[in-house]
């Protein structure tokens, strides 16, 4: 099964990463968009495991563990940003922030 | 059987993948995030990486969708979103450029492995089954040798995010003094 | 003694201690005495200078690997990993314009000395800057550093333009630093690209021999392996040749200086006239011509047609101006014009005309300006309408106007009329053969470009006559007719230091209308060496065709049967 | 021998930390920063925090200039490390910005009322980041020192969250930095699924060999078995793979088209942190981009159509960054599309890279591969010095950011305004100002793409620079050719009128706006003395 589960899994790899970039271009909240990268993130670590086991390589598995480490350090500060945002904003909705532009 | 198991899975990620992206309400969507990521954790599963997933579901489902909740509820950010993604030409533009990108990457992904190029699989089971040896202890060693200038530079990363986090997240008052407890934001 | 150096960065480092330390009121002084002392370096330098041109002959005689032409040479490497050196020297070409430089710098300090009021340390430092970089372009060998010195005499103008200009100046000066820039860039490009593709091939070996450098005179021995085509030869010659013609300019390429001329401060428009626009000239002469004969030849049609074109549309939009500054600068499109013709016609004839010409027109135009200076001084405007009859109360001004103009317009007996006849003749005698070099396949010739050559003589005949009209009008307006404006009956007329300058151009231009021959002598050496590689050429492509050519030098010794081949 | 067994079989060769030592300076003074904010006041620490900052990063300096780290043939913790031009050399440049910030920083934290430790710490840590990023080998320890730089600068970007413009800079940076990051992640992903490896030294190998080689070569009986099976790469991960990394860089890197964060965080952020942004993160960008080119560019398949990609970045790059910031009014908006720009510029040097293991081998690559590395390099210092010198004079005369606030400068601040002037007239470069480090920057760059063919890419680049020359200079005549308005509404540059103690941090300030001003000539007229320092730091002698 393993053939086929590696070509199914890098589309969905894909697959995920494609809605990821397109809740970054249409979501309205900073909070989804930032749930948007997440989710690209977690194609990303689909694909190192898929490659892993493909190749028998164990190291994909490292690399996922430490890309879960990123996404938690990145996870924490962006929702303190959103959270210093919302104070001085009172709201998250991006195509409100509009205060830069020229 | 396992093959079915694994497309049920594969719906499933895709559906909740487009929870995500559909649902108009935040913490609905964070929920179907959830969901993703635990279909992502059982498919781990079925390719035997048994630490990874369960640290996906610790991590990313335990942690890190914990704390986005925490957010969003903190924030009261339950307002659904009020304009309708097509009514926007420019995210529409995107939407399809999107969809094109997807489209090319998965049918070229398709045509490569199809036509032979495939790297000879090896069934990663057979290994540690022959090996004897656990699958974290291999990780672990890796880890510490192999891999240790990540995992070092991972503990400063942790420590940069812990003073980022604070210094974004806390308050101060006129003076930069901090304040420690005080009502919330109304 | 580091002749050279010493008269290329004495006028920017004094200027610099000089803003620093002097005094506000003093520094025009301070200023004058360095142009001063710079002159009198120069002046050595020339009275040590081989004017005979004998040395060009034993340099290419007895040197064994670099046949060098200059004198007072100074070689320092700067940057040797890339073929860069700090390589100065001179030429007969060279040190005729290091002298017309030196002389218009003083006239340059001294036309400013009540026209600036304010900031005066820092014009005088640029002013000073500016002779920096036009000396160091003239004496540069080293083409990357003759693009150094080429790009450092924009700033100076730049702030001298914006600073001190009159109302206009930003946008004038905005466009004119553009302008010249964007040329400029694409020469480097160039340049650089010549420095990868310098070479000579070598018949023993069957291959083109690279030599990385940026010397000129090395260059100048290598020429690029495969003339004649795009890359080798049109490319670099294109890029070079736009970027001069901006600064000479010609016709397309000009739409900056009326605006440049008319906004700047009298000094500036004084040695942007006299000297800025001859280095377009003196690079087109030192580095196109004998770089890229070939190109030089295939593209002397269009350039011929561009200069023609460009004296006569000199002449008609001046004739239409009302500003008396700006005619004077549509002139100038005029009158240089005359010098790329002289240039392109490869006639030493032609060409001594054109070297003439960009001397004349350094004095005449730079006296014009300065005219039109010491009126806006005293009147704050330079409109026709405002003036008339000045003659009356300033005698001695319109006197002197009367010799620039009439030096300008060419009058046999006074400079103009020498290089714009020189021109004509030459460009005449030169046509068949131009017409006999081209590939009768050639784009020149499929566009029509080499028939009708009579129509060029015609052409910068009518401009002569053109010159003639605009500016006798220009000068019938001013000086003569009732004085009837009230405001210009108080006006004084020329205090010495005024009409010293004026006279000392209008001496000089008498003086080279009169006795013209210790000019042409000293040009002759330049004329030969820059024509010789196109002779070469030249009398390669005849020989083809079983003719014989003159020997190098140009001396066309069998003109009737040069002349049948056109037909 | 399977996998497994090579990972229980596997023996570490080289974990010396002591080969980081001088980088970890920088660790300690960021953790020396917090520690002591913790044990003294508010006071005492805003005023010696600077100090303490400004010490870590001297000494790192000054141990850059010996020759500390390992010789480029030899790879380092791991093989996670490997240090080239970029290794000492680029980290001086990184540690200059970041000098330049620590001294600016007093005053802002002062006035903005900002948490001195974490401002000062994070400076490190973000410095921390940026060096090593310059000298990973490995892709995913680049991505971590990537993020550990990119999350300070996030952070640091946004420190002033009483500011809603700056926190709304903030928030872009994080969400398209974050956004950036998943694009290089699964790039990462793509790369190892082809090369079965994340060192760029490994990769390189399988580059070079045109696939895995899966079984090691073995002498049996005195016969040489080849490897047997070389697993052949696959084209489509390689370029996939490259692709998003290349994009995700670019976010970085801040070419267009991925450049639209950069205006608004450019405008929104203070200024120090933004010189940081536009210079040191852009180098230590820039040289991961140049090591991941460097392993992939053996690959023939490669060069080809990577060429025509990033030679189509580095194009629109330039025309788009030029023309934007033709109607830009605020001076660090101005900035942003000039420096998207100069990444611009600098991807023409890239560009070249690729292309050439396809035209030279054996020695000659090497020495060709190092000249265009030294000019990349030599450009980014360049751009480094200059922008430390634009930035840290607009912060230090203090005024709002709109173009007009500079009108007259030279009347009010002279030494400010010739020191700005020299700035533009430096980032014009090709053109009009010869002896400065600009443009021997771009000599140096587009020398190598024309030496190597791409004339007509060089022209478009000098037109496009040509083209810069508008909005520099503009900015120059307001300084000195403009008289002040009265009635204009923008507070004005340079009025801010203090006294200044002498060996301040305010004096600091001024002493390296000096040395940045002095240093783009000295580097103009003598370029070699960067590059040679270069040359006997990395090459001359080896441990």
């Amino acid at each position: 099964m393993g053939e086929s589960i590696f070509e199914a899994n890098l589309i969905l790899s894909l697959f995920l990463f494609t809605v990821g970039i397109l809740g970054v271009m249409w979501k309205r909240n900073a909070i989804s968009l930032f749930m948007s990268v997440e989710l690209m993130l977690n194609a990303a670590n689909l694909a190192f495991v898929t490659f892993a086991f493909q190749h028998g390589i164990i190291d994909g598995g490292i690399l996922v563990l430490f890309i879960m480490t990123v996404a938690a350090a990145e996870a924490g500060v962006g929702l303190a940003i959103f959270i210093a945002l919302f104070r001085v904003r009172r709201h998250l909705r991006v195509d409100e922030h509009d205060m830069l532009h020229g | 059987m396992a093959l079915v198991i694994y497309y049920v899975l594969f719906g499933i990620t895709v559906l909740f993948a487009l929870g995500v992206l559909f649902n108009r309400n935040t913490v609905r969507s964070a929920i179907c995030l959830v969901g993703v990521m635990a279909a992502l954790a059982v498919n781990y599963l079925i390719m035997r990486q048994e630490f990874v997933a369960f640290i996906q579901i610790v991590v990313y489902t335990g942690a890190i969708m914990v704390l986005f909740l925490f957010v969003i509820m903190l924030l009261n950010l339950r307002e659904p979103e009020v304009m309708p993604w097509y009514l926007r030409k420019a995210r529409f533009w995107g939407g399809a450029l999107s969809l094109v990108f997807f489209f090319t990457l998965a049918l070229a992904v398709q045509v490569w492995t199809v036509s032979g190029v495939t790297p000879g699989a090896i069934e990663n089971e057979a290994f540690i089954k022959e090996s004897g040896t656990p699958e974290v202890i291999l990780l672990s060693t890796l880890m510490i040798t192999k891999y240790v200038a990540p995992f070092i530079l991972t503990s400063i990363l942790l420590l940069v995010a812990v003073i980022g986090a604070i210094v974004m997240a806390k308050r101060y008052d006129e003076d930069g003094q901090e304040i420690i407890s005080e009502e919330e934001v109304s | 003694m580091p002749l050279l150096t010493l008269i290329i960065f004495l006028p920017m480092i004094a200027g610099a201690i000089l803003a620093l330390t002097m005094p506000t009121k003093k520094m025009k002084h301070a200023a004058l005495g360095v142009m001063i002392v710079d002159l009198l370096l120069v002046l050595y330098a020339a009275m040590t200078f081989d004017w005979s041109g004998t040395f060009v002959t034993e340099a290419r005689v007895f040197a064994e690997t670099i046949a060098t032409t200059f004198q007072h040479r100074e070689h320092l490497p700067w940057l040797p990993e890339f073929g860069i050196s700090y390589t100065v020297g001179a030429d007969n070409l060279s040190m005729i314009f290091v002298i017309l430089t030196a002389v218009l710098g003083i006239i340059g300090v001294l036309c400013s000395w009540t026209s600036i009021v304010h900031r005066e340390k820092e014009f005088y430092f640029f002013l000073l800057a500016l002779q920096t970089g036009i000396m160091g372009t003239f004496l540069a060998i080293d083409i990357f550093l003759f693009y150094m010195f080429w790009e450092l005499m924009l700033i100076p103008l730049y702030f001298m333009i914006g600073n001190w200009g009159s109302k206009n100046r930003i946008y004038a000066t905005m466009k004119f630093v553009i302008y010249t820039m964007a040329g400029s860039v694409v020469m480097l490009v160039a340049m650089i690209w010549m420095y990868y593709n310098n070479g000579a091939y070598n018949p023993q070996l069957g291959v083109i021999e690279y030599v990385r450098s940026y010397s000129y005179e090395i260059m100048l021995q290598t020429q690029s392996g495969d003339h004649g085509t795009f890359q080798a030869s049109y490319f670099p010659f294109l890029a070079l040749f736009i970027a001069f013609a901006i600064k000479v300019p010609l016709f397309p390429l000009h739409t900056w200086l009326p605006d440049a001329h008319t906004e700047a401060p009298t000094a500036g428009s004084v040695i942007l006239a006299g000297i800025l626009l001859k280095t377009g000239g003196y690079a087109i002469i030192r580095y196109c011509i004998p770089l890229f004969p070939d190109a030089s030849i295939s593209f002397a049609p269009l350039i011929t047609w561009l200069s023609v074109i460009a004296i006569i549309y000199g002449a008609m939009a001046a004739i239409v101006q009302t500003d008396i500054k700006r005619l004077v600068a549509y002139s100038s499109v005029s009158h240089m014009g005359f010098v790329t013709l002289g240039i392109f016609s490869f006639n030493p004839a032609a060409m001594s005309g054109a070297i003439l010409q960009m001397i004349n027109h350094g004095i005449s135009t730079s006296g014009l300006f300065l005219a039109v200076g010491m009126i806006y001084e005293r009147r704050h405007t330079r409109e026709f309408k405002e003036f008339g009859g000045l003659a009356t109360n300033l005698p001695i001004f319109a006197a002197l106007t009367m010799v620039m103009v009439l030096s300008s317009v060419g009058l046999p007996g006074l400079n103009g009329f020498l290089g714009e006849f020189n021109i004509l003749l030459g460009s005449m005698q030169n046509y068949p053969i131009l017409m006999q070099a081209q590939d009768d396949a050639s784009w020149a010739a499929a566009m029509g470009m080499t028939q009708y050559t009579w129509l060029v003589a015609l052409g910068a005949t009518l401009g002569v006559i053109f010159g003639a009209v605009y500016l006798l009008i220009m000068y019938q307006r001013v000086f003569f007719g009732k004085l009837d404006n009230e405001k210009n009956k108080g006006l004084t007329d020329l205090v010495p230091r005024e009409w010293g300058q004026l006279a000392f151009l209008a001496v000089a231009a008498l003086a080279i209308g009169l006795f013209p021959k210790p000019i042409f002598d000293a040009m002759a050496p330049a004329t030969r060496t820059a024509l010789e590689p196109v002779a070469r050429v030249l009398q390669m492509e005849v020989k083809d065709k079983g003719y014989e050519l003159a020997v190098p030098g140009v001396v066309i010794e069998n003109e009737e049967e040069l002349l049948a081949l056109g037909e | 021998m399977n996998p497994i067994e090579n990972i229980q079989a596997y023996v570490p060769t080289s974990i010396h930390f002591s080969d980081l030592l001088q980088f970890a300076i920088l660790l300690l003074g960021g953790i020396a920063c917090l520690v002591f904010d913790a044990v003294s006041t508010k006071e005492v620490s805003r005023k010696y925090l600077p100090m303490i900052a400004a010490g870590a990063l001297v000494m790192t300096m000054a141990s850059c200039f010996f020759n500390i780290l390992p010789p480029p043939t030899e790879t380092f913790i791991e093989g996670a490390f490997r240090s080239d031009e970029f290794g000492q050399l680029g980290a001086l440049v990184i540690l200059f910005a970041f000098l330049m910030m620590t001294t600016i920083m007093p005053s802002l934290v002062k006035k903005r009322n900002l948490p001195a430790a974490e401002v000062y710490s994070l400076t490190l840590f973000a410095a921390f980041g940026a060096v090593l990023l310059a000298i990973a080998n490995e892709l995913l320890t680049a991505f971590i020192v990537l993020e550990i730089m990119s999350l300070s600068l996030y952070v640091l970007i946004g420190i002033d969250r009483k500011n809603a413009k700056s926190t709304e800079a903030c928030f872009k940076y994080f969400i398209l930095g974050a956004f950036a990051s998943a694009f290089l992640v699964l790039g990462i992903a793509f790369l190892f699924g082809a090369t079965h490896t994340t060192f760029l030294t490994e990769m390189a190998e399988v580059f070079k060999a045109g696939g895995v080689v899966v079984t090691e070569a073995v002498v049996e009986n005195g016969v040489t078995i080849e490897p047997a099976v070389v697993q052949a790469l696959n084209p489509m991960y390689v370029f996939l793979g490259f692709g998003l990394l290349f994009v995700g860089m670019c976010f970085k890197l801040t070419a267009a088209p991925f450049h639209m964060y950069a205006p608004d965080v450019y405008e929104g952020g203070n200024t120090p942190t933004v010189m940081v942004v536009a210079t040191s993160s852009k180098v230590a960008a820039f040289a991961f981009l140049l090591h991941v080119l460097e392993a992939m560019s053996h690959w023939p398949v490669f060069t080809q159509p990577v060429i025509f990609v990033v030679g189509f970045v580095a194009i629109v790059s330039m025309v788009w960054g030029n023309v934007a910031a033709l109607v830009q009014v605020n001076f660090k908006r101005m900035m942003a599309y000039s420096s998207i720009a100069h990444t611009g510029y600098m991807l023409v040097g890239a560009m070249v890279y690729i292309a050439l293991p396809n035209m030279l081998e054996g020695e000659k690559l090497e020495m060709a591969m190092i000249a265009v590395r030294q000019a990349i390099l030599l450009y980014l210092a360049g751009y480094t010095v200059t922008s430390v010198l634009s930035f840290g004079t607009a912060s230090y005369i203090d005024g709002e950011d709109h173009m007009d606030a500079y009108r007259g400068l030279i009347f009010r601040k002279p030494a400010a305004a010739i020191g700005m002037a020299i700035a533009m007239f430096s980032l014009v470069g090709i053109g009009f100002t010869p002896p400065t480090i600009g443009f021997m920057g771009k000599f140096y760059l587009f020398k190598e793409a024309i030496q190597y063919g791409f004339v007509a890419l060089a022209v478009i680049a000098v037109l496009a620079s040509a083209v810069s020359a508008w909005y520099y200079l503009s900015l120059v005549v307001k300084m000195f050719m403009r008289e002040v308005d009265d009635t204009q509404a923008v507070r004005l540059a340079g009025t801010r009128k203090e006294s200044v103690k002498l060996f301040s941090f305010d004096s600091m300030t001024r002493i390296i706006l000096f040395a940045s001003s002095i240093l783009i000539f000295i580097l103009g007229v003598f370029p070699t003395m960067f590059i040679s320092l270069g040359e006997s730091l990395v090459y001359g002698f080896t441990r």
